[in-house]
């Protein structure tokens, strides 16, 4: 049984792509979450565009803090190294891996309680910083681990398991994330993987951090009547603001034959997103839109979902750090230390 | 006591009205003059207003503690006069601003009055307010320079390198520290009983405090992740770093930097930047104090379950609590030695001067990488923040970083295959690889259960020889920690233990006892876990004095844990008000215990 | 060893499949046959499809801690099947599904193989795969009963209260129980060589988990505000007290609540939530395990320093960082006794089972307002989360809050002046006020420096006069902990030292190695600081064996160092794969260690 | 001296107000805080506030965290119970004080980085739970207590005094607090008392969390050319963006003479706030608008000042958590306890 045996997308593990990698190279442990969780589904997303991507597997590095959600960096990619830390604090873990090894691809797996809740800090200066990042919050309005208490994402009148209906008001990582000027702001359905993939595609390719907010569902305690992050609640409710294309670097660009208006943004690796709007006043380019829509949407209890917003021009962590290119574990310790010269040169400054 | 290079004198002003620099002019004139010397800040945890003193003590005998009595106290801040003026020990002098009558609370038997009026004269000589408050402390550096002697052309030199490229200042100084200094040789017969005299005593040492020589060995370690948050009285150990770095780590070309400097949202996400850089294979390190240790708990259990590097600066402060920030004490042993929930060991080196903190901040690094674990360099306030004189900082350039038990892609390809936690050598230490090495090499890193492979387990066993190959790691990191310094003289009566920056004092008190006829043995203890040399120094004195600055003799609690042996048998000799210790503390405690027992 | 009423059962599945009822349903009913019973959940960290045991034990004698051995495994986990079939004891039975031939990892000499379709009957009876599932239970639970010859009339009387309200589920159930009861008398002689015969034993017991006997406490001591961050395995406890008070503080008219309940957005905010709840006069608690005590260190010593009453109740799991949420451990002493950085020490208690978790949270919260501190109360897995046969919880109605030394609007008009931290019993406890209470009573809460009146200070003598009050009040605070349950046997040779849930695998190795002609007497220590008794254990044996679930020696740690006792006199017996204790492993160790002696 | 002899501004001591009580009576200790911190302006604007609003001194609970800002509960209302907690979590101390005590009036004094860095996770996670209490961040764009460094609500742009240029996205307490739900948000100038009073008199009487984010200069450490924390920096870009007069009860209210669009809000104790929107466009209870708007003003590096947004038709914690009107610390045991009979009988239920 593979990890990704359990959502309903099933796959030719057979092909290969331009590494002579199959899917299935992509892969990782067995799955230990419930039959049906919606966390499986996105790692059968991550699974696919990483192979799509191309991505060398042992050149991805896989964060992740606590919860069902956390535990899936084991079930896809077992060539990459992984890092399952601590409760709510991957961002500050990524950060440092980061600074250390700027050449990795980072993919960090959170849930709404790891990110929203105790993690709410780190989720937040991680934008700040701007850490290179896939940051994908797997997004199901409940502690699943700890067996379905609310989190910080469930919204106002939606009820638990046990009948109990939220009262406090949601924090919604896609307008948190545009007013802490996060570059990369998305959100997709682990049911809808033709959606997630291309998100998920760009997200790698992004220059910052990548914030994909994915409305996961969780079968065993939130995927009932009156949740709304259930399965039935989410397709009923999703609208598409954004359809994406990712077009990578080989491939040529085809330009749209409907007269819908498209906007083609170029990633820092020379891979083109083609975003279409799907209503006219939208700009998935423009900060101000982009929240104001989302905000929109949620006033009708709409689901507004897509690549909602990006900038491809913001800096990166290390840009504002001006850091060497040269990873810093790979800067020779010659060059790390002064020497004995200096140091006694450095005294007489002290005397 | 006092005498000639041999007194120590205290000056009590306001912060935020830049005593500071007069107060380090006259320390490094004094050092310039050759003459040892140490200088103690007392301040507030303020920025502004507050009342802050600054003592400085002159030992042609080299002892470097902080003085049990002042000779000569300088108050110029009228809402510590009382307390001030009770300071000065019998006989002494005190020095203060006659621009206003003399304050009732200054008057004091038995002591010599002196008065200058630093604040008129400058009122006459410069303009603006700023101005003048500012060179109302060049003058009293200016009146001290006379009454005790000190080389006015060292003085000159010094204001002439800090601001020869500001003339109108340069200027304004040096009249300051002449009006200051002609008046009291004008009115005084300078200089008084004590005072200096050029020595040779300082040729091969500096003055510098903890913090920039624990920045230092950073630097030289090769450490090129630092994250912090600020926090007295660590904050300026980064600061140190980072200009270090923009020194000597910035690429002359390119202007682009051989290190990554994080100022994180606290102290959670510091710890963790800390590890996953230490994780991905760099050297990394935060500063903290106290209340960062406490919120750092969880990350510290998980590298030390994962077998992650990191090195943590502790610069102690007084606890409890938020506690008194800018005070000294070495209560965070505890708390560092077992950190987090659950079976926790960790290493911890215990520096007792700025020198020995440039060199542990050194080993920190080998060892953290060497032995795959957090490490903590326990420095406090007095050590990071005090100018220390000690010798001269040393390099050997053969020093090669030791990182350990590392798999590169081609010791990967030789492995059969490779796991993580597989204790190899019986040393308790198992092979890491960085990631990005190699899909061979891949491996998770989880705080959850897991097996030697590094596989998720739930089962007793499995689970049981991760933590028992732990528990074999500590206790061989003994033999690998900075052994104790211990110095014996023959037939001596009593041992006495202690750690950090206690040294000073009790080196001192050792002489003094053995002056009153007591002689004593010393050992002060540099690591943790304790090596044989611990054990022996115990053994062989059975009874033993335990001198830190700490309320609950916590050092005295980790020799009772880890050697086993009776606590009855360690007096504790505390102090924890939170001011650098003196010897006078020890040699009492001691000469009154020796005398119960012999009564 | 095995026989009527005296034995024990395991059975593997998978979690998530609903066998968690059928095993309740199995345990309560031996309990309502009279014989004393107890169960042991084992299960994953996480929510479905990976192994899980339970393990039900017989003991007319009324032994309640985990069985060592066996002697009937019903082995349904195919993954675990070879792991499950090794624990039957020689001579013991194996049960298993024989819907599919048996498979080789099951086949074992030496044990009896006996197989029930029970997949098949179900497949058969019922319709819908989840039906079948949760059904298969139930069958193998009514074969059980034949086996066993549980009381049938007893099971179908609870499957009557539990499915009452649904007449189609009830009766599948019945039908279900049958299946394998019929089965099972159908094809093997019941029942076991070892079995069931109703007894009068459990008429003044019941079946309770110390995480709901928590809550209960905590309902009646008048506990107003908890809050709490989910964690295993501590959530339930809060879960039970918030169903406690819908049940018991909803007002009948308005619907409004007597209490407050907050998840908090993790565990330093559940911290800071009960501190300002305990600072504004509440009885306030938090529940939480491990990791929450590694994040809560800071605001504790807050708390510490402040005098601010708070209950912390941790569920322990074992460590160290995530470790295995699911398992048991006693690893957080050294957290817990002196959380956070600085001179810091608390107040824990350590209840045995759930009967005393009750007890000791109603004390934790007269200990916390009477010496207004933090109070942990220390239980752990086991005792949080198995269901334990223990005596009838009761209530005097005599029962008054301890709030402590309070000072109300008349008392305060009585005084001169309030001064928050004077000392004025010399007992180191000083009256506070609440908040609101009027002016004259007002006074500022600060970690920071504070002297006895409140007031802010950086001054040595008035921090220390604070914090040796501190430790005063943590002296005294010994007399007025639980007293330790001490057993002595005359002509006791050795005498053993244990905490918690140890007690009763403890006591019940006590009765085995007496039948060796090894006489022990035993003391279960209840609080920290520990009292006279303690010592007085100690010193009337000299050399001790202290037995606990952690890997370091926490509790002996916490003798040597309160008590200054040698560690040499105290030898471990250390017990920490995540299980609860067996009485075997400390008849072991035991028994060897007087060996050695004895040659 | 007193603790706001150092700010400009100076007044009569003399004066009583309802409860007979000067302005001297709502004053605290002395200051310690540098000459000119904006922080000892805002103290003199919350004496000030306090004493037209005739609290009852010992009715409130003046709390804070650590920094030179949270310092300054110490110097206001010595009447009144203070509690100085720790770094950043003044919020979860004052929502279980206010769970214990719902009767006293909570007044909450942080700084940027106590908020914004280590405390951003409370402050959120507080204004979700909606707990009634004023709220003022003194914002001055540093940690001052520790000497200057930039916090998180430093613009990108603004230098430190050696000169160093802050690299990082700001986080602007106001648009967060927005995002978040927010029921009464704030922003003013510890230099425009004028402002300041009547905000403050508002948020005292907000059923709620009301944030206020006074600009607070650091005269030792951000106050130099190049800050955009400065006085000089703030006077030049603030703009009122709505104009705030405190109605009390008692007082009649006057229809103003202008034609200006004005909104009228009753806040729940029937005092009444009276907002004039100073831009046509500009709604203070409509929440997207008062976000779009404090967004344009930023894009052209102005500051908005007023009362940005108020809905007075919030629940507060206590209304979400039902609890009784009585304080829960003035519940009688004997209503806590279900005593011995219930107990006996509950035992039956373990059975
Ligand atoms: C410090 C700490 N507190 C609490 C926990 C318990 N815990 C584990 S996962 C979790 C919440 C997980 O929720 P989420 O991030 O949404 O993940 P999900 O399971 O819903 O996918 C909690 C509270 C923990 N592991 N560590
Ligand atoms: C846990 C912890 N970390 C760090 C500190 C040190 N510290 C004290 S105040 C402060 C920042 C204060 O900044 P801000 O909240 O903006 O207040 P300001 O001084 O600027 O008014 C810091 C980092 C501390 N006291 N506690
Ligand atoms: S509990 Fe919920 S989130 Fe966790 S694995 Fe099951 S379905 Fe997924
Ligand atoms: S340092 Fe800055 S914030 Fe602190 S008191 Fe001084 S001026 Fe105010
Ligand atoms: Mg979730
Ligand atoms: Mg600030």
């Amino acid at each position: 049984m593979t990890s990704i045996a359990k959502p309903p997308v099933r796959h030719p593990g057979s092909r290969t792509n331009g590494r002579g990698l199959t899917l299935r190279d992509y892969e990782g442990a067995m799955s230990t979450l419930c039959a049906g969780c919606g966390h499986d589904s996105v790692t059968a997303a991550i699974v696919q565009a990483a192979w799509e991507l191309e991505l060398e597997p042992h050149r991805a590095a896989k964060m992740s803090g606590i919860g069902c959600s956390s535990k899936t960096t084991a079930y896809f990619m077992k060539q990459s190294h992984g890092f399952n830390s601590v409760h709510g604090r991957m961002p500050s873990v990524t950060s440092g891996a980061s600074a250390a090894n700027r050449a990795l691809t980072y993919i960090g797996i959170s849930g709404d309680g790891d990110s929203l809740s105790i993690g709410l800090g780190q989720l937040s200066h991680a934008i700040r910083r701007n850490v290179r990042m896939l940051y994908v919050l797997e997004n199901n309005g409940v502690y699943g681990l700890t067996k379905g208490q609310f989190s910080a994402s469930a919204d106002i009148g939606s009820t638990s398991k046990k009948g109990e209906s939220n009262e406090q008001a949601p924090i919604d990582p896609v307008l948190l994330a545009l007013t802490l000027g996060a570059t990369f702001v998305a959100r997709s359905f682990s049911g809808d993987k033709t959606q997630l993939v291309p998100i998920l595609k760009a997200g790698l390719a992004h220059n910052g951090l990548a914030l994909v907010d994915v409305i996961s569902p969780c079968v065993s305690f939130n995927d009932h009547e009156g949740s709304t992050k259930s399965y039935a609640y989410t397709r009923e409710h999703e609208v598409e603001a954004v359809h994406t294309d990712f077009v990578p670097l080989q491939r040529e660009i085809v330009i749209p034959e409907t007269g819908e208006d498209v906007t083609v943004v170029t990633m820092h690796d020379g891979a083109r997103v083609r975003l279409r709007s799907t209503s006219a006043d939208y700009d998935p380019t423009n900060r101000e839109s982009a929240y104001a829509y989302v905000r929109a949407c949620q006033a009708q209890h709409e689901i507004a979902t897509g690549l909602l917003f990006v900038d491809e021009s913001g800096r990166d962590m290390h840009e504002m750090m001006k850091t060497v290119p040269t990873p810093l574990v790979d800067v020779p310790y010659a060059q790390l230390c002064p020497g004995k010269s200096a140091l006694d040169a450095l005294m007489e400054r002290y005397r | 006591m006092s005498g000639i290079n041999d007194f120590a004198f205290k000056i009590g002003t306001v912060n935020g009205t830049g005593s500071a620099s007069a107060n380090g002019l006259l320390m490094q004139a004094i050092f310039r003059m050759g003459v040892p010397v140490t200088g103690k800040n007392l301040f507030p945890s303020n920025i502004q207003g507050l009342p802050t003193w600054y003592e400085i003590r002159v030992s042609k005998d080299g002892y470097t503690a902080r003085p049990a009595a002042v000779d000569l106290v300088v108050a110029l801040n009228p809402s510590t006069y009382a307390k001030d003026v009770a300071t000065v020990r019998p006989g002494g002098f005190l020095l203060y601003d006659s621009t206003w009558p003399l304050h009732p609370d200054l008057v004091r038997e038995g002591i010599t009055i002196l008065g200058i009026p630093f604040g008129g004269l400058c009122l006459e000589a410069f303009e603006g307010d700023r101005d003048r408050t500012l060179l109302r402390n060049i003058a009293y550096a200016g009146g001290l320079a006379a009454l005790l002697d000190i080389d006015m052309e060292i003085v000159g030199t010094m204001l002439t390198e800090k601001y020869g490229r500001k003339p109108k200042l340069l200027d304004s100084n040096h009249r300051a520290i002449r009006l200051g200094y002609d008046y009291a040789k004008a009115h005084f017969d300078c200089p008084l009983p004590f005072s200096l005299v050029p020595m040779d005593e300082t040729r091969d040492s500096i003055l510098m405090d903890g913090n920039t020589a624990c920045a230092l060995g950073a630097l030289y370690a090769g450490a090129t992740v630092g994250a912090w948050y600020p926090i007295t009285p660590a904050t300026a150990l980064m600061e140190a770093f980072k200009g270090f770095c923009e020194k000597y780590r910035v690429d002359r070309e390119t202007g682009l930097h051989n290190y990554a400097i994080l100022q994180a949202e606290d102290e959670i996400a510091a710890a963790g930047i800390v590890i996953g850089a230490g994780w991905a294979g760099a050297r990394a390190f935060t500063n903290t104090s106290g209340p960062g240790i406490s919120l750092m708990q969880e990350f510290i259990g998980l590298a030390y379950y994962t077998d992650i590097p990191a090195v943590f600066f502790d610069v102690q402060r007084c606890g409890p609590a938020t506690g008194m920030p800018t005070r000294t004490q070495q209560a965070d042993l505890l708390s560092l030695a077992y950190a987090s929930h659950g079976d926790t060991k960790h290493l911890v080196l215990f520096p007792a001067d700025p020198r020995e903190g440039f060199e542990m901040a050194v080993q920190a690094f080998d060892l953290a990488e060497r032995f795959q674990t957090p490490v903590f360099v326990a420095s406090d306030l007095d050590i990071g923040m005090n100018d220390w004189m000690v010798k001269r900082l040393e390099w050997d350039d053969d020093y090669r970083p030791d990182r350990g038990k590392v798999l590169d892609a081609d010791a990967l390809a030789s492995v059969q295959k490779f796991s993580r936690y597989l204790d190899v050598d019986g040393d308790g230490i198992a092979a890491r690889t960085l990631p990005g090495v190699g899909a061979k090499g891949a491996y998770f890193v989880r705080g959850s259960g897991h097996d030697k492979h590094a596989a998720y387990t739930e089962d007793s066993d499995l689970y049981q020889e991760v933590v028992d190959r732990l528990k074999r790691k500590f206790e061989h990191a003994a033999a690998a920690m900075p052994t104790p310094v211990v110095s014996l003289r023959d037939r001596a009566d009593v041992g006495l233990i202690t750690i950090g920056s206690c040294d000073a004092a009790v080196r001192e008190a050792a002489d003094l006892l053995d002056a009153q006829g007591i002689v004593v043995d010393v050992m002060r203890i540099r690591g943790f876990p304790f090596g044989t040399e611990v054990r022996q120094f115990l053994e062989r004195h059975g009874h033993v004095f335990v001198i830190e600055q700490n309320r609950d003799a916590q050092l005295r609690s980790l020799l009772a844990i880890e050697l086993s042996y009776a606590p009855d048998l360690m007096t504790p000799i505390l102090d924890y008000g939170g001011l650098p210790l003196t010897a006078k503390v020890v040699v009492d405690a001691v000469a009154a215990h020796v005398a119960g027992v012999h009564t």
